[in-house]
This record gives structure tokens, C-alpha cells and sequence, in this order.
């Protein structure tokens, strides 16, 4: 039972992150190389917010406060100082703005929390027990239930909404978007906030599962990988790539060899990109956009 | 013998964006397409030229089949071709792209261009010398330096056949060249073309929208429609049939 | 005027110089007098800088090749390095083979290797093959963290390395070393402008501006591609070689994929597609560190500790990549160009009737 | 206070350094349909851009001059705010959402209680209710046009901008898209500022001209005027002088001259 507790939280990191870069490419075709950054990040914010008035104890509502206004300010900063500045560039420019991003933001770990290793604990005792003596602490439950009722709400967002449909008409071809009445620095701006919002709630179930650290952040890649795998335009893809890289790195850990776990979802990229470069559920044209 | 198509398909998903096309162009004649904007005629372009492998068909250029073989071995058996947009080599002078142009004919490889010495230095001064030949055919004196990037857009396409003339094609493929040119322009084009055709074996093939302008220099005129060729002969024929009036021209 | 005369050119082997105007030959010229008479005024301390920069100018000079002209962006430049490192390694170690053989033996490797990690730009582009070259980077660190935990002494010391030889000539010190690694690295640049200038550099420079157009004009993308990656492996393998004889110890735990991302930032800020650039960011970017730990010392006592400086040390190089690539993209050569222009033109605003380039 | 849009001597620099307008100046009077011609890179997209707020995306700005639209001054807003205001602009290029189905994208645009109404629009493109579960991508040329111009007339425009609306398109379908715009404008009471290569194409439907080279406006008049007016017949037309439709065989072989000046 501890397997499958583990895959599920772990999945539902990674596929948080995966729906974050997924957003952001279908809104921007940016890839984001900065996103375990900006999770971990994300994290460190919600457990010193956290610990800021209490004294030693854990505030969960300052805590989730903290992270809430940390999303919409860091998203918002980062399209309207630099993304927005690099539409109409080559490619790499956006993607290397990204790169320059996730270093800014280890230094800020290093600089700001003394690069500490950091487990966050709400307090909230652990209460399931498991079969095999596992446990599943409410924290798990309640990020559990938050990551499916995020992706329920992204889905009937771009399906039935007419914001959704703006979105994707904005994805496609903003200066006729905006041309069409939408304001596309807002748009794109929210769609930098929902990805740092799930970004952070990533940070948060990984800090409270492991520990947050500077060596944490290739989190970030296991999410490049799972949104690869699953194509980068799809939202479902992202889910399935999640748990496929989860269960892989799972399973390595345990049976092989530890080392290999971090090279692990990158192998498993080059065979996804050997047979089905677009993903499982992407589209083909989108190889030939980025 | 010339280039030979015959009965070309090409289909994307469920789309049929060529649909049995056959025609034919002899050495040294000048072959222009017309039709409307999806008829088919860029994606057929595309096919002689090998960038989108044809579903059914053959492409053979004097008697040799290119259908399956790669772009740039196609460009290595004597076809040229000139891009829409220009497709210039934004970072690169006008010397350098029509310099890329004569890739083909030059030899030296990376040891003996690194050294840049000898043979290698001998062949670059070569070249460059006929690339000259064509700067002046083309009149690009003015811009021999400058990156094509900023050059007019005009100037540009000029460049765009100039390069694709500097690979000595057997067969140029000119793609809309005098869209978005004006009068003057048009009639300097119109004079580079004639030269072309007069000055060199090539055969020509030009997909074009300017109705004047083909009748009055092609050899012969295909017109497509729909993936189909629906007329194919000397212009003052074709201009006449009714069923290329009622699809493309319209009474007039 | 001198000056109006220098625009013009009487041969095609003029029109070819990569030195057009007289002044920049004498700026060479001093350049090179003054790189000779270094070491006769400076400190060991200075020299072993110098030095740094001048190894990573050999791996930047190979990122830039790849990334800068032909257009294929590589996260996995970390790993040509290692590969470099880890010839030296299993060569000098295990077979005892001298350095005149090794540091052949590491290009002829990462030649290899560079194949293989250019495979797959011949099927993606953009940001498939950065990731696929990161997938790379990864791999090859696994092999070399395996080789490493079986062969090293203790499992983070690393592996120590002699000082190499040439015949009689033993390289250790700053100074020798600094001679050696400068006649290197000219030799390695005036063979990337000359690339650059002719045949295989303008074939690179087509598929980096628009493949399709290249590829119909006879240049086979699959050569040149792989060739590109080859050569850009083959020069981060020598300068990881070098590095690992110049300071005596190969450990994997350097060549992260930070340290692909530090050499990404170098032709970043010295501008893509410039020579002049690469060896002008490699500096900039080795440096920079050195300039930040030498700047934190007028600050109070108590920002001096902890891990403040090296924080800022690494964020440093982040905030140059954005701001680089916001304000000025094609970096400092850009910055040195305008400002040849200016004196070039001074005392006037506007070079009459010239549209040139360079 | 007659003009719907007037423009007055603007300036564009594109990355602060080229110049692509200079003094540029025009009116389109309510109601009327004005056409902007002049060959590629004369300036003529710029103009179109500068009024419909498009330029910082491509580095340019309006460095003098001032565009009002009913006498209240629009230059600087964001291409969104203009399209509330009523400036709609069709563009050269990507004028649909290619990703969307032509129904998707005739709903993108559309609002609640206009004049004009999706049915309105399948009414004047019969073709668009045919295709309107495929996506907007799978269309030709000339379907792509009217999704589009049908798409910015739901955006109830006051003003309606079309960007080189028969490029590409056979000149049967651009003589029927003409003849259909003019009608549209006419029922509606639409004003239209046309933009067009095709010169002929364009002064045959609009009820005043403008014709600019590098950067200005050269020529302007009535529509029918400049169609008659020799210069314009020789460098836009196709035909010098009397003869009309003068051979390109016969060209002279010397480099010709323009014969203004600016």
C-alpha cells in the first residue's frame, strides 16, 4: 500500500506540474524550464508563511494565503517583465529567458532560505492507516482531492466557457485575438498565474512528501517529461505522462539503482521521442512550431 | 527531354491536394501555372522539389525518376527553385546567400575550409567571380553587402531566383516570384525571365497569379483547379476555354 | 580621407577579410603583443584566471559553432566536457598514455559522441532536440557516476591526474600553461572564422535561418547537422581534457547541467553568431564570479558569510541571460560593434553611403 | 467634423532607427468605402497598423502625427481596446483561427444584441453554414476571407479595416468577395478602408483612393479619377499611357525611372 500511496502522491506532483507547462506552451509556446523552480520555490513560500506570526507551529490559512498571493504575484511578474517581451523572438528566447529564470530563482533559495532542507508539516496528524503500515496524512487526502478538482475545473474551463474558447483562440493567434476584443496580456497573464498557482501546489505536496532543497528542483524536469510524454499541447496527456514517469522512477528506486532514477525519465523521453516524438496524445503539427 | 509529370497524387489526412496531375516541360520552355489559392499549385511545386513525397505518381527530369529521391539530392540533379516569401538567408549578406547557392558546385570540405589555404582559398575566389556574373545579370550591384534581411521585399525575390539560378539548374521552379511587386518591377522580371529562357537550357516552371504577365511570356499554361489539371496549352488558347473562364478568370 | 578608403575593396580575397578596416589589424596585432607580455606583470593568481577563461573560450567557441550558426540548441554541452574529462581518465589512469596521444584520443572521442547526440536533430527541432540532448547529458552522467563509484579512491574525492608532458617539456604552473592554452585557442579560432567565412560555414549558417531553403539548394541537412554537432562535441571534449590535466582531479560532480546552461549563458551574452562573442562571453561569464566575491568584500562583515555570496554568485548568471536577452540579444560583440561604429564614424552620426555589415 | 477616421501627418519608426511612414494623412468619410494602394513595402500595412494599434508588437512606434476616430484621438490604445471601440481590422495573413471550427470562430467574435447577427452573415457567405462544423484551417483561400470578414463584422465594427483581402485569391472570386463587400457596406452603412495591391480590384468598388510610395501618399482623389489618371494608370494599372494592357514583351530594356518625386 505504501507503493501505491507513494505513485499517487508522486503523480499528482508531477502531473500538476505537467498541466502547469502544458498551459503555458498552449498560451504562449513557451516551454517552461523554470518550473520545478518555481515549485519548490512555491513551497519554501507556503512554509515560511506558514511559520511567519506562529511561533514554531504551522498556520495552514497563512500558509496557503502565502502561496495564493505568491502565485498571482510571480505569475504575473514574470509575463508582464519578461514574457511578454519576448513574443515574436526565435524560439530559444523564450526558452532560455526560462533557463535564466530557474537560476534567479536557486539563487533566491540559496540567498533567502540558506539552500536549508525543509519538510513541510501542517500539523495535521496523520490519520489513515494503510494496510502494510503505511500512512496517508489528511495533507495527502486534501492535495489528492485538490489536484483532480483542478484538472475538473481546467477542463470544463476550456470546453465550456467562453473565456476557455478565447484562450485557445489567444493560444493560436494572438494579435487576432486581440484584434477580436480579448485582452491577451490578461489572458496570458492568468494563464502564468494557474501555472505557478499549480506549480506551488506541486512544491507543496513534494515538500510535505520529501524535502525541499536546491537538488529538489529537477522535480521540474520529471514535469517536462511527463508533459512530453504525454505531448505537450494536451492537458490528458499530462495526467498519463505524470504517472507513467511516477511509476517508473518508483519502480527504479526500489529494484535497481537509485543514481539511475534522475536520468530515468529522460530515457524514458528518448524512447517516447523514438517512436511518438509528438506524445501520446499530442498533436503532430506541434513538432514543427517550437 | 525536360521534366515529365505524370498522373502526381498527394493527399494530407483526408485532404486531396493533387489529384492526377500530368504535363510535361521541354528544355528551355517556360511553363506557367495558374489557379485559384489552394488549387494545388504550391504543394505541386513542393512535390517536383521533393519537400512533400507524392502519394501516386512519377517526377522524372530527363528520364530520371526523382519521386522518392531526397530535397537536396533533387537539387543535386539539376532543379532550382525559387520561394514564395523569398525564404532569404535573413543573416547573411546577398554575396553569401547566392554563394550558398553555388554549394553545390564547390568541394572543399571542413578540414581544408578550416585551414582556408590552398585549393579551398583558390575555389572561394572562383566562385565568388561567378557569383559576380549573376549579381550583374540580376543588377544587384547596390546590394552585394547587404544582409538580405533588410533588403525591399521586392529586391529579395530577386534574390530568391538569382540564388536559385546560381545552382545551374537543369529545371527552376519560380514560385509566385512577382507577387507583391509593382509595375516596374514586374516589367524588370519580365526581362530577367526572358533572358533566362533565351540565355540558358532550362526548362521554367512558374506558378503565377498575374493574368497579363503569363499570357504574354509563358510557352504554355496549365491551369489547376482543385488538385486537377483542367487546362493545359498555348495562352491565347487556354485564356479562351470556357471552363477556365468560369473557374479562375470570370467574364470579364 | 584615410577612412572613406577603407570601405573599399580591389579583390575578391579583400572582400573575404575578416580584418577589413587597417585599425582592427593593429588592434590585433597589440592584442596579441600584449596577450605575449602578460605573464611577465601578473600574478599566478590572475594567470590561473586568465587561464580558466581561456579553457572555457575553447568549449564556448564549440557551443557557439552548434547553437550559434547552425542553429541547433544543445543543453547537453556539460556532458561533451565530461567526456573530455573522462578520456583523460580512463587513458592516463589505466593505460598510462602520454598527453600528446590523450588529448588527440578526447577529440577523436567527443567527436564520436557528438555523432550520437546529433542523431536525433536530424528528426527535431527547437525544443524536442534541447530536450533530447538534456535526455543525452543525463545518460552520459549516469555512465561516468557508475565509472566513477567503481574507480575512484573514495567515492567524492575523484580521480587525480598528473601534470602532462611533452617529450622533456613538463605543463604545470600558470604561466606555461597560459602560453600553451593561448597558441591552442588561436590556432582553434582562426579555424572557426575560416569555417565560418567559406563553404561549411554558410551551409550552417543556411540551416540555421531557414532549413527548408537550405536543403533545396543541395546542402545535406543530416551532414551537416551531425558535423556541427562533431565539431562542437570535439572542442568541449578538448577543453574538458585540458581541463582535467590543468587541475590534476576529474570528478562528476562538475559537470552538471548547470554547468551546460554556464556555457549556453556565454554565447548568450557574447551574441549568437559571432565569433568575437564566444570568446568574449567566455570571459565575461568565467569571470563574473571572481567579480562578484571581489565586490561583496567592501560590503559589512555579516553579508560576507554564509551562503550569500555564492547565491548571488549563481544568480548572477541568470540575471545576465534574461537581461541580455531582453536588452541587447546579440550581446556584447553587438556592444563592440556599435561602438567600432562610433569611432569609426566620429565625428559624424551617420556613415555615408554604406550599408555593410561588420 | 465630417471624417469617421481621420489621419493626420503620422510618422512610424520601426525599431527606432527605420523610418516606414512619413506624414501620412488620410480621411475615410462615414459610411464610405476608401481605398490604399500602393505596392509591397510602400507603407501601406504600417499605415493599417498604426490605426489599429498593432505596432509595439512589432517594435514600431507613432513617432508624430495623430490618428481620431469621430474626432477622439486613438493612437496608443491596445489593439483590444480599438476593437471595443469598433475598429476591427482583417489581416493579411492568419485572419482566422485555423485551430477552431468556423462556427467556433464566428462565436469568438459575436455579441449579444448587434445589428448583426450570425444568421446575417450566413445569409451574405452561404458557404459558412455549410462548413460550419470543419475546422477553420481546412478551408480555402477564398472561404477563409469571407470567415473572416463575416467574423469582424460580428464584432459590430464602426470602422471595418481589410488588409490585402485579394491576395491569392483567382480573380473570380475577387471580383465576387468586391462586389460583396460593396453590397455589405452599402446595407449596412459600413465604412471600409481597404487596403490592396490590386489597385484595379480595389478603385473599382471604393468611393475615394489613396495611392503611397515609400512611406507617403503620392496620389489622391476620387476613386473613378485616379483610375483615369495616366501615372497611376502606368505604375499601378498595367497600362501606359493610352495603350492599355501594354505587352510585357515590348518592355524597353533600360532600368525606367519613376517620375515623381517623394
Amino acid at each position: 500500500m505504501e507503493f501505491v500511496a507513494t505513485v499517487v502522491i508522486l503523480t499528482c506532483t508531477y502531473a500538476l506540474l505537467a498541466a502547469g507547462i502544458v498551459i503555458l506552451y498552449k498560451a504562449g509556446r513557451v516551454v517552461n524550464f523554470a518550473h520545478g523552480e518555481i515549485a519548490i520555490v512555491g513551497g519554501y513560500v507556503f512554509y515560511s508563511s506558514g511559520m511567519m506570526f506562529s511561533g514554531g507551529e504551522m498556520s495552514p490559512w497563512l500558509a496557503v494565503l502565502g502561496a495564493i498571493v505568491f502565485s498571482v504575484i510571480m505569475g504575473a511578474f514574470i509575463y508582464a517583465t519578461m514574457m511578454r517581451r519576448v513574443v515574436g523572438e526565435p524560439f530559444y528566447v523564450a526558452i532560455l529567458v526560462t533557463v535564466g529564470i530557474a537560476i534567479v530563482l536557486k539563487s533566491a533559495i540559496i540567498v533567502i532560505w540558506r539552500a536549508q532542507h525543509l519538510t513541510i508539516d501542517v500539523g495535521i496528524a496523520p490519520a489513515i492507516r494503510l494496510a502494510g503500515g503505511a500512512t496517508l496524512s489528511y495533507m495527502d487526502v486534501a492535495s489528492v482531492a485538490l489536484t483532480i478538482a483542478f484538472f475538473i475545473a481546467l477542463y470544463l474551463f476550456f470546453t465550456f466557457t467562453r473565456l476557455g474558447v478565447q484562450f485557445r483562440g489567444t493560444a493560436e493567434n494572438p494579435l487576432l485575438a486581440s484584434q477580436r476584443g480579448v485582452n491577451v496580456n490578461l489572458v496570458l497573464s492568468l494563464a502564468w498565474i494557474i501555472a505557478v498557482l499549480a506549480a506551488t501546489l506541486s512544491g507543496v505536496l513534494y515538500g510535505g512528501r520529501a524535502f525541499l532543497s536546491t537538488e529538489s528542483v529537477t522535480i521540474g524536469l520529471a514535469g517536462l517529461t511527463a508533459a512530453l510524454v504525454g505531448g505537450l499541447d494536451s492537458l490528458r496527456g499530462a495526467v498519463i505522462g505524470a504517472f507513467v514517469v511516477a511509476l517508473a522512477q518508483y519502480l527504479t528506486v526500489r529494484l535497481i539503482d537509485p543514481v539511475l532514477s534522475e536520468a530515468l525519465p529522460f530515457l524514458i523521453l528518448l524512447v517516447v521521442m523514438s517512436i511518438r516524438p509528438w506524445g501520446l496524445f499530442g498533436t503532430v503539427e506541434e513538432l514543427d512550431r517550437v | 527531354m525536360g521534366l515529365e509529370i505524370e498522373n502526381l497524387k498527394l493527399q494530407f489526412g483526408g485532404i486531396v491536394a493533387l489529384n492526377g496531375v500530368s504535363f510535361k516541360a521541354d528544355d528551355g520552355e517556360l511553363v506557367a501555372i495558374v489557379g485559384p489559392n489552394g488549387a494545388g499549385k504550391t504543394a505541386l511545386l513542393n512535390c517536383i522539389n521533393g519537400v512533400y513525397r507524392p502519394t501516386a505518381g512519377h517526377i522524372r527530369l530527363d528520364g530520371r525518376d526523382l519521386t522518392t529521391v531526397p530535397v537536396d539530392k533533387i537539387a543535386l540533379a539539376g532543379v532550382g527553385r525559387a520561394f514564395q516569401h523569398g525564404e532569404m538567408f535573413p543573416h547573411m549578406t546577398v554575396t553569401e546567400n547566392l554563394m550558398v547557392g553555388r554549394h553545390l558546385r564547390m568541394k572543399s570540405g571542413i578540414f581544408a575550409s578550416a585551414l582556408y589555404f590552398g585549393r579551398a582559398r583558390r575555389e572561394e575566389m572562383e566562385e565568388r567571380k561567378t557569383i559576380e556574373r549573376i549579381i550583374d545579370f540580376f543588377e544587384l550591384y547596390r546590394y552585394r553587402d547587404t544582409l538580405t534581411g533588410d533588403l525591399p521585399y521586392g529586391v529579395q525575390k530577386m534574390v530568391g531566383v538569382a540564388r536559385a539560378l546560381a545552382l545551374e539548374p537543369k529545371l527552376l521552379l519560380l514560385d509566385e516570384p512577382s507577387t507583391g511587386l509593382m509595375r516596374e518591377e514586374k516589367e524588370n522580371f519580365a526581362r530577367y525571365l526572358l533572358r533566362i529562357r533565351h540565355e540558358m537550357k532550362v526548362a521554367i516552371i512558374w506558378v503565377e497569379h498575374d493574368m497579363q504577365m503569363v499570357t504574354d511570356l509563358a510557352d504554355r499554361i496549365v491551369v489547376l483547379n482543385y488538385g486537377e489539371v483542367i487546362a493545359d496549352g498555348v495562352p491565347d488558347v487556354v485564356r479562351r476555354i470556357p471552363k477556365v473562364i468560369e473557374a479562375y478568370l470570370g467574364a470579364d | 580621407m584615410a577612412r572613406a578608403g577603407t570601405n573599399l575593396r580591389t579583390s575578391y580575397l579583400e572582400s573575404n577579410e575578416v580584418l577589413r578596416r587597417p585599425y582592427q589589424k593593429v588592434l590585433v596585432g597589440l592584442i596579441l603583443v600584449a596577450a605575449v607580455l602578460l605573464p611577465g606583470g601578473s600574478s599566478d593568481y590572475f594567470l590561473h584566471l586568465i587561464n580558466l577563461c581561456l579553457l572555457a573560450c575553447i568549449g564556448a567557441l564549440g557551443l557557439m559553432m552548434l547553437t550559434g550558426f547552425c542553429g541547433q540548441i544543445s543543453l547537453g554541452h556539460a556532458a561533451f566536457l565530461a567526456i573530455g574529462a573522462f578520456t583523460t581518465v580512463i587513458l592516463t589512469v589505466h593505460l598510462k598514455l602520454p598527453f600528446i596521444v590523450v588529448v588527440p584520443a578526447a577529440a577523436v572521442t567527443g567527436a564520436m559522441i557528438g555523432f550520437l547526440v546529433g542523431l536525433p536533430s536530424l528528426r527535431f527541432r527547437g525544443v524536442y532536440l534541447a530536450i533530447s540532448t538534456l535526455a543525452m547529458h543525463y545518460a552520459i552522467i549516469f555512465v561516468a557516476t557508475t565509472y566513477q563509484a567503481k574507480f575512484s579512491a573514495s567515492a567524492s574525492a575523484g580521480i587525480t591526474i598528473p601534470d602532462p608532458t611533452i617529450g622533456p617539456l613538463k605543463i604545470s604552473g600558470a604561466p606555461t600553461w597560459y602560453y600553451f592554452l593561448l597558441v591552442l585557442l588561436t590556432f582553434i579560432t582562426i579555424g572557426c572564422v575560416n569555417l565560418v567565412r567559406t563553404r561549411p560555414g554558410r551551409a550552417w549558417m543556411a540551416i540555421r535561418d531557414r532549413d527548408i531553403a537550405a536543403e533545396a539548394l543541395g546542402i545535406n541537412l543530416t551532414r551537416y547537422k551531425l558535423l556541427a554537432f562533431m565539431l562542437s562535441a570535439t572542442l568541449a571534449s578538448v577543453s574538458g581534457s585540458l581541463m582535467a590535466y590543468y587541475s590534476n582531479v576529474v570528478t562528476v560532480e562538475a559537470y552538471t547541467l548547470d554547468l551546460a546552461v554556464i556555457y549556453v549563458a556565454m554565447i548568450i551574452v557574447g551574441g549568437m553568431g559571432s565569433i568575437l562573442g564566444g570568446l568574449m562571453g567566455a570571459f565575461f561569464i568565467t569571470l563574473l564570479p571572481y567579480g562578484i566575491e571581489h565586490l561583496f568584500e567592501f560590503l559589512p562583515r555579516a553579508w560576507r558569510f554564509g551562503s550569500t555570496v555564492f547565491g548571488v554568485q549563481v544568480g548572477a548568471v541568470g540575471v545576465c541571460i534574461i537581461l541580455f536577452l531582453l536588452l541587447e540579444p546579440k550581446g556584447l560583440a553587438e556592444i563592440w560593434r556599435r561602438t567600432e561604429t562610433y569611432f569609426d564614424r566620429w565625428p559624424f552620426r551617420y556613415r555615408p553611403l554604406d550599408t555593410t555589415r561588420r | 467634423m465630417t471624417a469617421l477616421l481621420e489621419v493626420r501627418q503620422l510618422e512610424v519608426v520601426y525599431n527606432r532607427v527605420a523610418t516606414a511612414i512619413q506624414g501620412v494623412s488620410l480621411e475615410v468619410p462615414e459610411g464610405s468605402i476608401v481605398a490604399l494602394v500602393g505596392t509591397n513595402g510602400a507603407g501601406k500595412t504600417t499605415t493599417m497598423r498604426a490605426i489599429s494599434g498593432f505596432l509595439p508588437s512589432e517594435d514600431a512606434e507613432i513617432t508624430d502625427g495623430e490618428i481620431t476616430l469621430r474626432g477622439e484621438r486613438i493612437n496608443g490604445r491596445m489593439p483590444h481596446q480599438l476593437a471595443k471601440a469598433g475598429v476591427i481590422l482583417v489581416p493579411e495573413r492568419d485572419k482566422v483561427f485555423s485551430t477552431l471550427s468556423v462556427q467556433e470562430n464566428l462565436a469568438f467574435a459575436g455579441r449579444e444584441g448587434g445589428a448583426i447577427t450570425i444568421e446575417r452573415i450566413h445569409g451574405y457567405f452561404p458557404l459558412l453554414r455549410e462548413r460550419g462544423t470543419q475546422l477553420a484551417g481546412y478551408l480555402s483561400g477564398g472561404e477563409k476571407q469571407m470567415l473572416a470578414i463575416g467574423m469582424a463584422l460580428l464584432c459590430r465594427p464602426t470602422l471595418l479595416l481589410i488588409d490585402e483581402m485579394s491576395m491569392g485569391l483567382a480573380p473570380i472570386v475577387i471580383k465576387d468577395l468586391m462586389e460583396k463587400l460593396q453590397q455589405i457596406s452599402r446595407e449596412l452603412n459600413l465604412t471600409v478602408l481597404l487596403v490592396e495591391q490590386n489597385a484595379k480590384a480595389a478603385l473599382s468598388i471604393a468611393d475615394h483612393g489613396y495611392v503611397m510610395e515609400s512611406g507617403r501618399v503620392v496620389f489622391t482623389g476620387k476613386a473613378a479619377e485616379l483610375m483615369t489618371h495616366p501615372d497611376v494608370r502606368e505604375f499601378y494599372l498595367g497600362g501606359a499611357g493610352q495603350a492599355e494592357n501594354k505587352s510585357y514583351r515590348d518592355i524597353k530594356q533600360y532600368r525606367r525611372k519613376r517620375r515623381w518625386w517623394g
